[in-house]
């Protein structure tokens, strides 16, 4: 069901943990759904130089925000806000189509980290216009027939 | 290490299931409807394979119709009495935690006009008789509740239930896909009107079950056609199916004494290693009104499927709960009935345990869950507010 | 010498097709639902039958749902559509000789409040088209006209039909059980939205078919529960079984040509062995507009019952439109149908060739039957009146 990549994500996810002094952190999803995605950004002079996460979620859920972290670290908060759930799917190889949200989680949470971000330091991103991190948007729509 | 623990969600043929039916596939071949002698051998094979069902269930072979599985079953008895007695009144009666089979059938039903009473359970997923009785009404046709459920196994109370149906004169119909092979279900001393059941739980093929319809039951059919099953339930028969069934549940009858002590201890075991090992661990269902083979418990602040995939790496094959499992959004309704929150439900795992399972491998699972848990955990956004005490 | 000569009343299982099976009875058991490796191989079966199935009809896969067999997959067509469109209308239009999982379930309909024309056939049992488009109404929801028919072999035009219902925007189904493995159909060019098709015609298992529903077709469910199948036919799957269809399927239609070739010779053979060696003999169904395999006389004075005895005891396995074989009081609605009167219909005979015939076998049977047929017209009555020139 799964790629090889997901499932080395999954088991030996990068990136795994917190940062007490992080300049951002951002949290995303509903326990309801069965997901939540915490990150935690160290950002200096506007790069991203380490990033953490926490996931209650399914084997999709950890292995993207795994992938993700892995993607944004190194990068300007620019870069960061441009990855899309899509590009967090196809380096991991592809997901199964009922859990691509999982990926989309992925992406918010790191919008949401960075509008934290951008709250705390009075930045504004073009990218987060309209971007609300507590939406209770329904990103768990599977594919019904 | 291999370690099957889904054998609620499915069995393997017993071999000698497996060689009671491959004549059937190879051999003989002639339409049990056949005047020829083709079709002979197939139709004594049928009578048969009838005949074991029956005296498992004590019932009389033509009380037995076979099905193409009990889904098909459960749909057949609800859709089929509803229909037949909708100029009697359109009231039924089943329970929040039914097998899809029979709420989904239910929810169409409602479409078309029924109404359908869904008993709550209590937090061990057992209803309340006395609840039951107060929702019998004039038009109530149909009580359809499962004997014991897939997901916790817990056990109804049926022989009270039936006994309410049965002085109420409302036909009574129980969902024994799992409680078939595992409890003793005597048609005699249980005033039951439909019984569903299923090969494929108790070491028999998929794709084959039966119906047992007490004589007299006014029933419309599901499938028509032919004059196959007494006219009752049309389609050239599955024979190698049946056959196979008819042996598997003669076997789980045979042996169900030595089976169900077995699976009881095997079961004790593993839950009280689990409960034991690992905290924030709630069991879901009845201590002891379950199935002698189903532990069903739930770990706090981690989901399920990424317990079964970290399960699967380690040969360790079980289902769960989860919404994240089976691509719907809702975790289990089953769990939700219980009063669980959505996390406890989606943290749940369901442990179902079978012939082959030995003391060995038990042991195994009890080495290899706790720390799969424990790396969850401490991946957890949840767990960490625990830690924080922010609980 | 044993002649098997029933191929339209079901099939042996190929040796390919019980090879291709018995892993999935043996080996592989996880429940093709499940998350685990247990399950996955049991998935990857399914999708690959799924596969061989589409490619034979030109279909994509995911038009392809797998039933219980060809009567559940009629059935499912026609009150699942009906059901869908009840709002539309309630008139169906299907023929005076379909089978009875068409007819019966339509009968059934009626009872419901729909209406249905039952349209009737020429003397060698096709319809009118221009007599369907006379029946169309505003509102028609649904035509059902099988492709090819099982007793007599006769084959619709069902091209003509399918352009007729497209244009009228009406939903169109053919039970195509005995057409397929017989005939090329090819849904791509033929606007058909749904076929039923089963197995064991083709030399699958017994107890598994399939419903072909083309994209877009609205249609309810006949098996409510689990969401297998795309949440449209609930149950555990018959994995086995749905392999063996697959493999049956795709080895049918990987030798269509010869097997047909092979087929027609020794029915022309055999109809005009028969027609020469026995007089007062009607060929029922079109000469031309046949299945491959398929002669269907009847003789004059004589019952089918007795016939089908007598060949058993030869060897010979056939069967007969007879009242008498098939327990119900009136001889074959289909040949009533062609116009044959009582005596005729009783003395129907339909032989049915399959793979495994040869001309030896046609050659015995050419031996065999007539002495047969004179010896019961000796002791017929009416054969009796004959003689005595009362005709
Ligand atoms: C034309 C036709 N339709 C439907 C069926 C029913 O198929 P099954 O026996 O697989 O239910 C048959 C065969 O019995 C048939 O010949
Ligand atoms: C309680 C219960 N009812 C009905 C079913 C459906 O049986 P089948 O899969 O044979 O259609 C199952 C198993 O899936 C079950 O556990
Ligand atoms: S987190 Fe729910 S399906 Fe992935
Ligand atoms: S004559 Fe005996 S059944 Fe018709």
């Amino acid at each position: 069901m799964y790629s090889e990549i997901v499932m080395d994500h999954f088991t030996n996810p990068r990136n795994v943990g917190e940062i007490s002094d992080a300049d951002a952190v951002g949290q995303v999803g509903n326990p309801k759904c069965g997901d939540i995605m915490k990150m935690y950004f160290k950002i200096q002079d506007n790069i991203i130089v380490d990033v953490k996460f926490k996931t209650f979620g399914c084997g999709s859920a950890i292995a993207s925000s795994s992938m993700a972290t892995e993607m944004v670290k190194g990068k300007t908060v620019e870069e960061a806000l441009e990855l899309s759930n899509y590009e967090v799917a196809k380096e991991l190889d592809g997901l199964p189509p009922a859990k691509m949200h999982c990926s989309l989680l992925a992406e918010q949470a790191i919008k949401s980290a960075i509008f934290d971000y951008a709250k705390k330091n009075n930045l504004y991103y073009k990218e987060l216009e309209g971007f609300d991190p507590d939406a209770e948007e329904d990103h768990h729509s599977h594919d019904e027939e | 290490m291999k370690v099957y623990l889904d054998y609620s969600a499915t069995t393997p043929v017993k071999p000698e299931v497996f060689n009671a039916m491959t004549p059937y596939l190879r051999d003989y071949y002639g339409n049990p409807s056949s005047l020829h002698s083709y079709g002979r051998e197939n139709k004594k094979a049928i009578d048969t394979a009838r005949d074991q069902i029956a005296q498992t269930l004590k019932a009389k072979p033509e009380e037995i119709f076979f099905t193409g599985g009990g889904s098909e079953a459960d749909n057949w008895a609800i859709k089929g009495t509803a229909e037949a007695l909708k100029n009697k009144g359109r009231h039924i009666i089943t329970t929040s935690i039914e097998h899809h089979a029979v709420l989904h059938t239910c929810q169409h039903l409602e479409k078309q006009g029924y109404e359908v009473t869904y008993l709550p359970v209590n937090e061990e997923g057992i209803i309340s008789v006395e609840e039951l009785k107060s929702h019998l009404r004039e038009d109530t046709i149909l009580i359809t509740i499962m004997y014991a459920n897939n997901e916790i196994g817990t056990i109804q109370p049926i022989q009270e239930i039936a006994a309410i149906a049965k002085e109420h004169k409302v036909l009574f119909h129980t969902d024994a896909v799992q409680a078939y092979g595992h409890l003793e279900i005597n048609t005699q001393d249980l005033p039951v009107d439909m019984i569903s059941i299923s090969a494929h739980k108790l070491y028999g093929p998929k794709g084959v079950g039966a119906l047992y319809i007490r004589k007299g039951t006014r029933i419309h059919n599901l499938i028509h056609g032919g004059a196959q099953e007494r006219k009752k339930r049309a389609g050239t028969e599955n024979i190698a199916g049946i056959v196979g069934f008819g042996k598997a549940a003669e076997l789980a009858y045979g042996q169900l004494t030595e089976h169900v002590n077995h699976l009881t201890e095997l079961r004790d075991y593993l839950l009280e290693g689990i409960q034991q090992k690992i905290p924030y661990t709630r069991l879901n269902g009845h201590r002891q009104k379950r199935l002698p083979n189903n532990v069903n418990v739930s770990f706090e602040f981690i989901e399920g499927e990424s317990m079964l995939l970290s399960l699967d790496m380690v040969g360790i094959a079980a289902s769960s709960g989860s919404a994240c499992t089976s691509g719907s959004l809702d975790p289990s309704h089953v769990l939700l009935s219980l009063g669980l929150s959505h996390e406890m439900a989606h943290g749940s795992l369901r442990l179902t345990l079978g012939d082959q399972n030995t003391k060995e491998e038990i042991d195994y699972v009890l080495e290899q869950l706790p720390p799969i848990v424990q790396r969850l955990r401490d991946m957890s956004p949840l767990y960490e507010n625990l830690k924080e005490g922010a609980r």
